[in-house]
């Protein structure tokens, strides 16, 4: 039974990604006073794309190919991780938050190796952006996860989940840093203003499109739909570790609705702030990044700080 | 006993052997001759020993006892091996034309002399003869290390006659000081007798005894090379023939050492202040020091390893000095594996010059593509005398590092800088000389290692275990000396 | 202890040891080698005779043979042996400049006092008289070694290492009565051969640097011109 | 019989070693053969004709290399096997060698620490046999004589097996430097190139210096017992003081031979320098023996940590992890590039094991094992993808004849093989999730989040801080891989060489590897196996063990318990393999989209040329421009102008050297001083005799006034 709901639960997940995506460009449009494509236009570009005949550069390696492959497998294997609707799911006890940034990692690694198969210059561009602003992002995600596995004293998602449900409402300041750290991570892990703009193919400022400029109709479809997912699963992360209720402890129809509806709401919140900051904010220079990370880190850190400090008596 | 003085005969008749006929062709394998026999004499004094234990000459004239065999037998064994190894070297020097009949003349009867001087140092019970033999190695080297007659090696010959001489007369004051003192408490005639001296250790009066003890550390010390008596060493090492420095290197320094802890031992029996130990520490442990960092400096190949034997005749002062069992075990195993080590050393050296054409160390290049036997020899006589494991000189290194760190924890650190230093000088040099492409110039010469081979073989078999006789013989000498048993 | 209080043979050792000390004294502010040489030659003969007083009056007969060595070796032999060179080699109208000669006299005599505080402790196991001369004899050994370092001719060097030797037997005589005859027998030979050997030097250096001083010999040094 | 293993293994890679110098001396073995037939012409007939055969002049050196390899290989399996059988044993075997000092034989001992670094040494040495005989079937004999590598390397892996068996301070040491020696001698073996001899002496400079202080901190344990056995040393009571100093004294020596940051300079000098598989044993495993040493040295020798030594070892480790990543990241150098990467490697192990000397110390001793367990699955797995990694390298500089990874290129489609295991390689050592690399990281993360159970509020910020620095490190060679990888094997070729490289022919050299990128795999999914052995180190060194086979089933990993943290490779696997096999399938059924090749987009400026590619230099610099503090950078564009103005730009070049800070803080004011000591030393030397009369004088003088 639980397996059953585990896999339908990342089933889930797959499918949600685009709206979400969809629901974001939409909110992103209005707010600039444009017309907004359609809640599903998401989902119609990966059909559109997977029914195409896709066009690989002439000398790329099969790592060109087997990496859209594994770059979406990857993430969702990361998705199975993420409690969405319910807690206790045994794919969350196969793997923890650090296996979890595991697979991002994994992913990301073949993501920047596609980047350089071709040899053009905006491939290794993107590599290596990507590979510099993640390797600054990792340390700040796994100071402000630190904090909320300390709290919890363990890495298991799931458990973390369900300690702070059973917390109830605690005020606690390491939570607040760690939020803001783990939003701060967010943005620049998915490609989103200031850090990346993924909307842009301005070739001096691009990052993920520049990996990714050579993939076409199905590759292109799995990129996609993979940094899709990734969006809305730190999304639900972020959504479901600091105010994880209504999220489903025990798996009847009733619950289980709840939690889809309690995360589609949150997701929906959480999207609008993200279209509004993007909105408002600009896009940063390159060399900012370190800046704007190191932030974040120091959020992590104050997290971190404030958890040992002052909510631990010893 | 009749081995003691079989073995004193042998480079007597050698010295007239030579200096009645002259030199022939086949003067060199004679001289091989004389000092295998003479080897087979001491092996046989060495059993004897080994049978009898402590022997001593019915006159009182000899003692051989632990402490001293084994260096006679060493003293044999190096004689012969380089006698091996200064054949060929020396017929090769006379086809370059460097040297004439008559020279090797000279040369072969002085080998035999400073044979005998070195057997009768290490012999004799009598305290004056030893000065006397000690005083005539002097006089049988000092025309051998002129023997090429250039300005430099005349020059290196006067500063080691002088400095020697010079030397070796504060010892003759110490000498009759000890006299003087002995005179005091027992008979004349044989108030020079170690044997007897020693008994008597305890009657003598300490501060006469201190003052001579500083005459003879300042004498036999020149002789060692201890820092800052050592100025003549390097030049007589470098510019004589090498087989002359490598029994300099490998036997005199160990036999002015051993007149050292002769007296020392006579001095711990009668004061019972460390004094005198503390006197060699001081000594050894600078002139360990500075030799190493003299070790960097050098240009001339055969200076760099007259450096690196005052360095370590330094380290085996220091170790007597320290005066407990290990250090003096430790001491004693130093002295057996360097001198082989060094003489082993110095026959790859001269080799290495013959190549190259040159003592210059810039000179010297590519020794392993030129002549694989001699660049491999050298290397890995570098690395036993630097002190790595498995040779013996890793071994005497290490207790003498434990004993020090027994007795004078504060020092190790002086004495680990010292190793590191001198084995960086040591490499720097040896590296470019025995790796790399060779030079146009450079052609392999006609050269016999095994000499090299024994020694190193021998310093290995040592490192890794040391054979119960000789072990025997090593606790027996430190209880003589320390009055303790190794652990 | 006054000296008037001693036996002629302690009273005629110390006049001895006075007259070898100022010989000492009288070598170290030399200049020209043949007198140096003279000088020398004196102090060996003040070395017979003491060693001939001291078998006269112990009528012990091995010193005689002692005496007679000395007398062969050191006034004899040497003096002449390197007269002779002197002549050969032209150098007898040469005068070394002595540099702070007045310096050398004084540290010289600053060296006597200080052989005599050094062999203070002595004192407890015998005469005054015995430590005084023995106090001159190592003075005598310590001024030769002065000599050598103030000295540039290689002929003075040989002088001041022959005036050590005699230090030391100076010390041998008036210490122990002499050494056993073996080792006196030894050093005598020693002795000796250094005499010869020193001759075949000077042929050398003489050869080899055209010259007797040494300081030119320097070709073996380690120092960064 | 496990000793007599473990002694097979010492003898057959000594007799492997011995068996090498017979390379030169075939017209020995034939007139030996000639007088043994000669005098015994009917026996034997059939063996004649075998050693007739073996000995013909085409064939000797090939059946004589092949043979040498043979034994190795041979020595590596008795040395895992044994390993493998005393941690399953969980006996402590100990032994005697009448060899060494008179009073004090070698004494053996043999338990599962030890047993633990021979399954390390083992595997290793096993598919370095595989390897070489392709490898140094190159070398050309009269250069580079087949003897001297063969006898060293024979030495080489016995010093190291021979370490791991001491069990006194002397035979440790001789064993230790016979190690350093031979592996000098391998570092040297191609010793033309003026830069390698600089490497090897720098190496064995370190060696030495490092040896003595280990000599030191032994000398420290023994003033306080009686004796240099490993027993005695255990029993002697030290004030914390003194174990401090022979801690500090046994870091310090270790530490050099382990390359911990700032004393780390030799090695990637030395590493690179050596051939392949002998780079593979040095990094991959020698650092190991260093390791083994200290983990002995402190935990076993010492007995009693102490939990600032846990903070000492926690610096330092972050810093070697950092600072070794940064400088790989910076080489292009490949196997500088890994040297470096040991570095980091080394770095984090001694973190963990820092952790782990805390808990140990705050009296947490289940907790000390699960560091202890990461540390020690970390270096078995360095041992694996670094030996990988250095074969790959190997291969690739066999083939291309080059080590400079921007003049590399395209080589995915040239050497496929190759390029797989390469990709496993980097993949392992990335620490990314199904291979080796990242359950030990996932330890170390594991280790450090049970910071909250220490009471020291200090140690609880100072560890997640360092366990973040941890996570940098790993993204950080996440990426400095990702740069190797992607500049060597994709892309297009930038020089002809690697145009015209081709898949190796010897199948050795990638069974060699592929081994080992197996292992990596097989390690990555099944840990259990590895923490199973490990588990007995533990409790023979803590005595303590996890509380592991959880509850969970075999499938998982739960190292602490399964409510806090648990990780199932298999299950992932599955996973993964589900959802791509889903994705694959679904995509790929349509024919109409069946894959299209054609010209990739040059933007209209007619071709795309291999030098429009991203060089090394240009896919670091975003991080060399962020951690510039990091380096000595030394960055030179030279323009050349031409046209009317002279405004145009004719060409330009442009020069990077980056270099190490410890080279210019550390080593070159040492060297400075030494010389200039020693210029001050030569002055006493000044030539002239009065003057050294002086001296003789002078100290004639002094003596007597000092005594009386």
């Amino acid at each position: 039974m639980s397996w059953l709901i585990a896999i339908l639960q990342t089933m889930l997940f797959a499918t949600l990604a685009p709206l979400l995506a969809g629901w974001l460009k939409w909110c992103k449009c209005r707010l600039q006073n444009r017309k907004a494509p359609s809640l599903f236009q998401p989902y119609r570009d990966l059909i559109k794309l997977t029914n195409k005949q896709p066009v690989v550069a002439g000398h790329a390696s099969w790592l060109f190919t087997i990496a859209p492959y594994i770059i979406f497998s990857a993430t969702v294997l990361a998705a199975t991780v993420v409690p969405l609707i319910a807690v206790d799911l045994p794919t969350s006890a196969s793997a923890d938050v650090i296996v979890m940034v595991g697979f991002f990692a994994f992913a990301r690694f073949f993501l920047a190796l596609a980047g350089l198969d071709i040899g053009t210059a905006f491939g290794g561009m993107g590599s290596s952006r990507e590979m510099t602003i993640s390797s600054l992002a990792e340390p700040a995600m796994l100071m402000a996860i630190f904090t909320l596995t300390m709290t919890a004293s363990t890495t298991n998602l799931s458990v973390a989940i369900s300690h702070v449900l059973n917390e109830g409402l605690v005020l606690r300041p390491s939570f607040v840093f760690a939020l803001f750290a783990l939003i701060l991570v967010a943005v620049a892990e998915t490609g989103r203003v200031p850090v990346d703009n993924p909307a842009t193919h301005l070739e001096l400022t691009m990052i993920h499109e520049a990996m990714i400029l050579e993939y076409s109709g199905r590759h292109l479809a799995l990129i996609e739909w993979a940094s899709q997912l990734k969006l809305m699963l730190y999304g639900v992360l972020i959504a479901n570790i600091f105010f994880p209720w209504g999220i489903a402890e025990t798996f009847n129809l009733k619950t289980l609705g709840y939690g889809l509806l309690a995360i589609m709401g949150k997701l929906a919140v959480l999207a609008i702030f993200l279209a509004v900051s993007e909105t408002l904010v600009a896009k940063m220079r390159l060399f900012r990044v370190q800046e704007y990370l190191g932030f974040a880190y120091l959020l992590g850190l104050l997290g971190m700080l404030s958890h040992i400090i002052l909510e631990t008596s010893r | 006993m009749i081995a003691a003085y079989l073995v004193l005969l042998i480079p007597s008749v050698g010295i007239l052997v030579f200096v009645l006929t002259g030199h022939k062709t086949d003067t060199g394998k004679l001289n091989v001759r004389f000092n295998a026999i003479c080897l087979l004499a001491t092996t046989w004094l060495a059993i004897n020993v080994l049978n009898q234990g402590t022997i001593l000459s019915s006159g009182k004239a000899f003692l051989i006892d632990p402490f001293n065999v084994y260096l006679i037998v060493l003293t044999a064994f190096v004689g012969l091996t380089t006698s091996i190894f200064s054949a060929p070297y020396m017929a090769h020097e006379k086809e370059l034309g460097k040297l004439t009949d008559k020279r090797l003349k000279l040369y072969y009867s002085m080998y035999q002399g400073f044979m005998l001087a070195m057997y009768l140092v290490l012999t004799t019970n009598n305290m004056g003869v030893m000065w006397v033999a000690m005083e005539g190695a002097t006089l049988a080297t000092v025309l051998l290390v002129s023997l090429y007659r250039t300005p430099e090696s005349i020059e290196a010959a006067w500063k080691y006659f002088i400095l020697c001489g010079v030397g070796i007369a504060q010892a003759l004051f110490g000498t009759i000081l000890l006299y003087y003192a002995a005179v005091q408490v027992g008979d004349v005639e044989n108030s020079l007798l170690w044997s007897v001296l020693y008994e008597n250790a305890n009657k003598l009066n300490p501060e006469i005894l201190e003052i001579a003890f500083v005459f003879m550390l300042i004498g036999y010390g020149t002789k060692i090379g201890l820092v800052p008596l050592h100025n003549w060493l390097p030049d007589a090492h470098s510019e004589g023939p090498t087989p002359m420095s490598a029994v300099l290197s490998g036997l005199l320094l160990n036999d002015a050492l051993y007149a050292v802890v002769r007296n020392k031992m006579l001095v711990d029996g009668a004061s019972h202040s460390n004094m005198a130990g503390l006197l060699m520490m001081g000594f050894g442990l600078l002139s360990f020091l500075v030799a190493a960092f003299f070790l960097h400096r050098q240009k001339d190949i055969k200076r760099l390893f007259s450096y690196s034997s005052i360095e370590h005749m330094g380290m085996m002062t220091f170790a007597f000095g320290i005066g407990s069992s290990l250090s003096t075990f430790a001491a004693l195993l130093h002295m057996t594996v360097h001198s082989l080590t060094k003489s082993a050393i110095f026959v790859t050296v001269g080799h290495a010059a013959q190549v190259a054409g040159s003592q210059r160390i810039d000179n010297i290049r590519g020794l392993i593509k030129t002549q694989p036997r001699i660049g491999w020899g050298l290397l890995i006589g570098t690395i036993a005398i630097a002190g790595f494991p498995p040779f013996g000189v890793f071994t005497s290194e290490f207790l003498v590092l434990l004993a020090t760190m027994h007795s004078y924890p504060w020092l190790t650190p002086l004495l680990l800088l010292g190793i590191g230093i001198a084995f960086a000088g040591l490499f720097r040099h040896i590296q470019p000389m025995v790796y790399g492409d060779k030079p146009e110039s450079q052609m392999p010469v006609k050269a016999n290692l095994w000499p090299v081979m024994i020694h190193l073989a021998l310093v290995l078999w040592l490192g890794l275990a040391i054979p119960g006789f000789l072990a025997n013989w090593f606790s027996q000498a430190t209880i003589l000396i320390s009055g303790s048993t190794p652990l | 202890m006054n000296i008037g209080h001693q036996d002629f043979y302690t009273q005629a050792i110390l006049s001895m040891a006075a007259l070898v000390g100022l010989t000492s004294f009288l070598m170290l502010g030399q200049g020209r080698l043949l007198r140096l040489i003279f000088v020398f030659a004196l102090q060996g003969f003040l070395l017979t005779l003491t060693t001939a007083l001291t078998a006269y009056s112990l009528d012990n007969h091995h010193l005689y043979i002692s005496a007679a060595l000395t007398l062969a070796l050191k006034v004899m032999f040497i003096p002449w042996m390197l007269r002779r060179q002197v002549l050969l080699m032209n150098m007898h109208r040469d005068i070394e400049a002595l540099k702070n000669n007045t310096a050398v006299m004084m540290g010289g005599a600053s060296l006597m006092v200080f052989s005599y505080y050094v062999l203070h402790p002595i004192v407890q196991t015998s005469s005054t008289i015995m430590l005084n001369a023995l106090a001159v004899s190592l003075s005598v050994v310590l001024l030769g070694m002065l000599l050598m370092i103030s000295h540039r001719q290689a002929v003075a060097h040989v002088v001041g290492f022959m005036s050590i030797e005699n230090g030391l037997f100076f010390a041998a005589i008036v210490a122990t009565n002499g050494m056993p005859m073996v080792v006196e027998l030894g050093v005598a030979f020693d002795v000796l051969v250094a005499a010869v050997l020193f001759g075949i030097f000077f042929f050398h250096i003489r050869t080899s640097i055209d010259s007797l001083d040494v300081d030119r010999l320097n070709r073996l040094h380690e120092v960064d011109k | 019989m496990i000793l007599l293993l473990a002694y097979g293994a010492v003898l057959l890679s000594f007799a492997s070693g011995l068996l090498a110098l017979m390379m030169n001396q075939r017209q020995m073995l034939l007139d030996l053969c000639q007088y043994w037939y000669k005098k015994f012409p009917d026996r034997h007939k059939f063996g004649r004709s075998i050693f007739e055969n073996a000995l013909k002049e085409r064939r000797y050196p090939h059946l004589l290399r092949q043979v040498v390899f043979v034994l190795l290989g041979l020595s590596g399996i008795f040395a895992a096997l044994a390993g493998v059988s005393v941690m399953l044993g969980q006996e402590i075997i100990t032994d005697q060698i009448g060899l060494g000092l008179p009073w004090l034989p070698w004494h053996v001992r043999f338990d599962s620490l030890s047993g633990f670094f021979y399954l390390i040494i083992g595997i290793a040495v096993t598919a370095v046999s595989l390897y070489g005989p392709g490898y140094v079937h190159a070398y050309d004999e009269s250069q580079h004589p087949f003897a001297v590598l063969g006898l060293f390397t024979g030495l080489f892996v016995s010093g190291m097996l021979l370490v791991l068996l001491a069990d006194d301070a002397f035979f440790f040491m001789i064993a230790w430097e016979l190690m350093s020696v031979a592996s000098y001698f391998l570092v040297a073996f191609q010793h033309e190139n003026p830069a390698n001899r600089r490497a090897a002496f720098l190496y064995l400079l370190m060696a030495e210096v490092g040896a003595l202080a280990i000599i030191l901190g032994f000398g420290v344990l023994a003033s306080f017992a009686d004796g240099f056995t490993f027993d005695a040393l255990r029993e002697a009571k030290l004030s914390t003081t003194w174990a401090s100093i022979a801690f500090a004294l046994a870091l310090l020596g270790f530490g050099m031979k382990a390359g911990v940051v700032p004393i780390h300079v030799w090695l990637p000098e030395a590493h690179p320098v050596a051939p392949s598989h002998i780079s593979a044993l040095m990094s991959g495993v020698m650092l190991k023996v260093a390791l083994y040493g200290l983990i002995r040295f402190c935990y076993d020798l010492i007995g009693a940590v102490q939990w600032q030594w846990g903070v000492v070892l926690l610096i330092v480790g972050t810093i070697s992890a950092l600072g070794g990543v940064l400088y790989a990241m910076m080489q292009t150098n490949l196997k500088r590039l890994l040297a470096y990467s040991s570095v980091e490697n080394i770095g984090i192990i001694f973190m963990v094991l820092g952790l782990s000397m805390i808990f140990m110390a705050n009296g947490h001793p289940q907790l000390a094992a699960l560091g202890l367990l990461a540390a020690l699955f970390h270096a078995f797995n360095h041992a694996l993808f670094k030996n990988l990694l250095f074969l790959g390298a190997g291969i690739i500089q066999h083939q291309t004849h080059e080590l400079n990874i921007d003049l590399m290129g395209g080589l995915i489609k040239r050497m496929p093989q190759t390029s797989k295991l390469f990709l496993v390689g980097c993949m392992s050592i990335s620490s990314l999730p199904l291979f080796n690399g990242f359950v030990s990281e996932w330890l170390a993360f594991q280790t450090a989040l049970q910071v909250d159970i220490l009471d020291n509020g200090v140690l609880r910020s100072l560890i997640p801080v360092s366990a973040a620095a941890l996570a940098l490190t790993a993204a950080l060679a996440a990426a400095c891989f990702v740069n190797v990888f992607g500049m060597i094997f994709l892309g297009q070729a930038r020089s002809r060489h690697s145009e015209k490289a081709h898949e190796v022919k010897e199948k050795g050299m990638l069974a060699g590897s592929a081994l080992l990128a197996g292992l990596c795999f097989f390690i990555g999914i099944f840990p259990g196996v590895i923490i199973h052995l490990i588990n007995s180190v533990a409790g023979q060194l803590l005595g303590q063990t996890l509380p592991n086979d959880t509850a969970l089933g075999w499938l998982w990993l739960a190292p602490v318990s399964s409510e806090q943290a648990s990780y199932s490779p298999p299950l992932v696997l599955i996973a993964a393999l589900i959802a791509a096999g889903i994705s694959f399938w679904y995509l790929r059924r349509n024919p109409a989209t069946v894959m299209r090749r054609a010209e990739p987009w040059d933007c209209g400026f007619g071709g795309l040329t291999s030098r429009m590619q991203y060089s090394s230099s240009a896919f670091t610099m975003p991080l060399r421009r962020i951690f510039a503090g990091a380096w000595i950078i030394e960055e030179q564009i030279g323009k050349e102008m031409q046209g009317a103005m002279n405004q145009d730009v004719a060409t330009i070049r442009y020069q990077l050297q980056i270099q190490d800070h410890s080279w210019s803080r550390l080593y070159q004011p040492i060297a400075q001083g030494v010389n200039k000591l020693a210029k001050q030393v030569g002055r006493i030397q000044t030539g002239n005799i009065r003057v050294y009369l002086g001296y003789s004088f002078v100290t004639l003088l002094f003596m007597l006034w000092v005594i009386s």
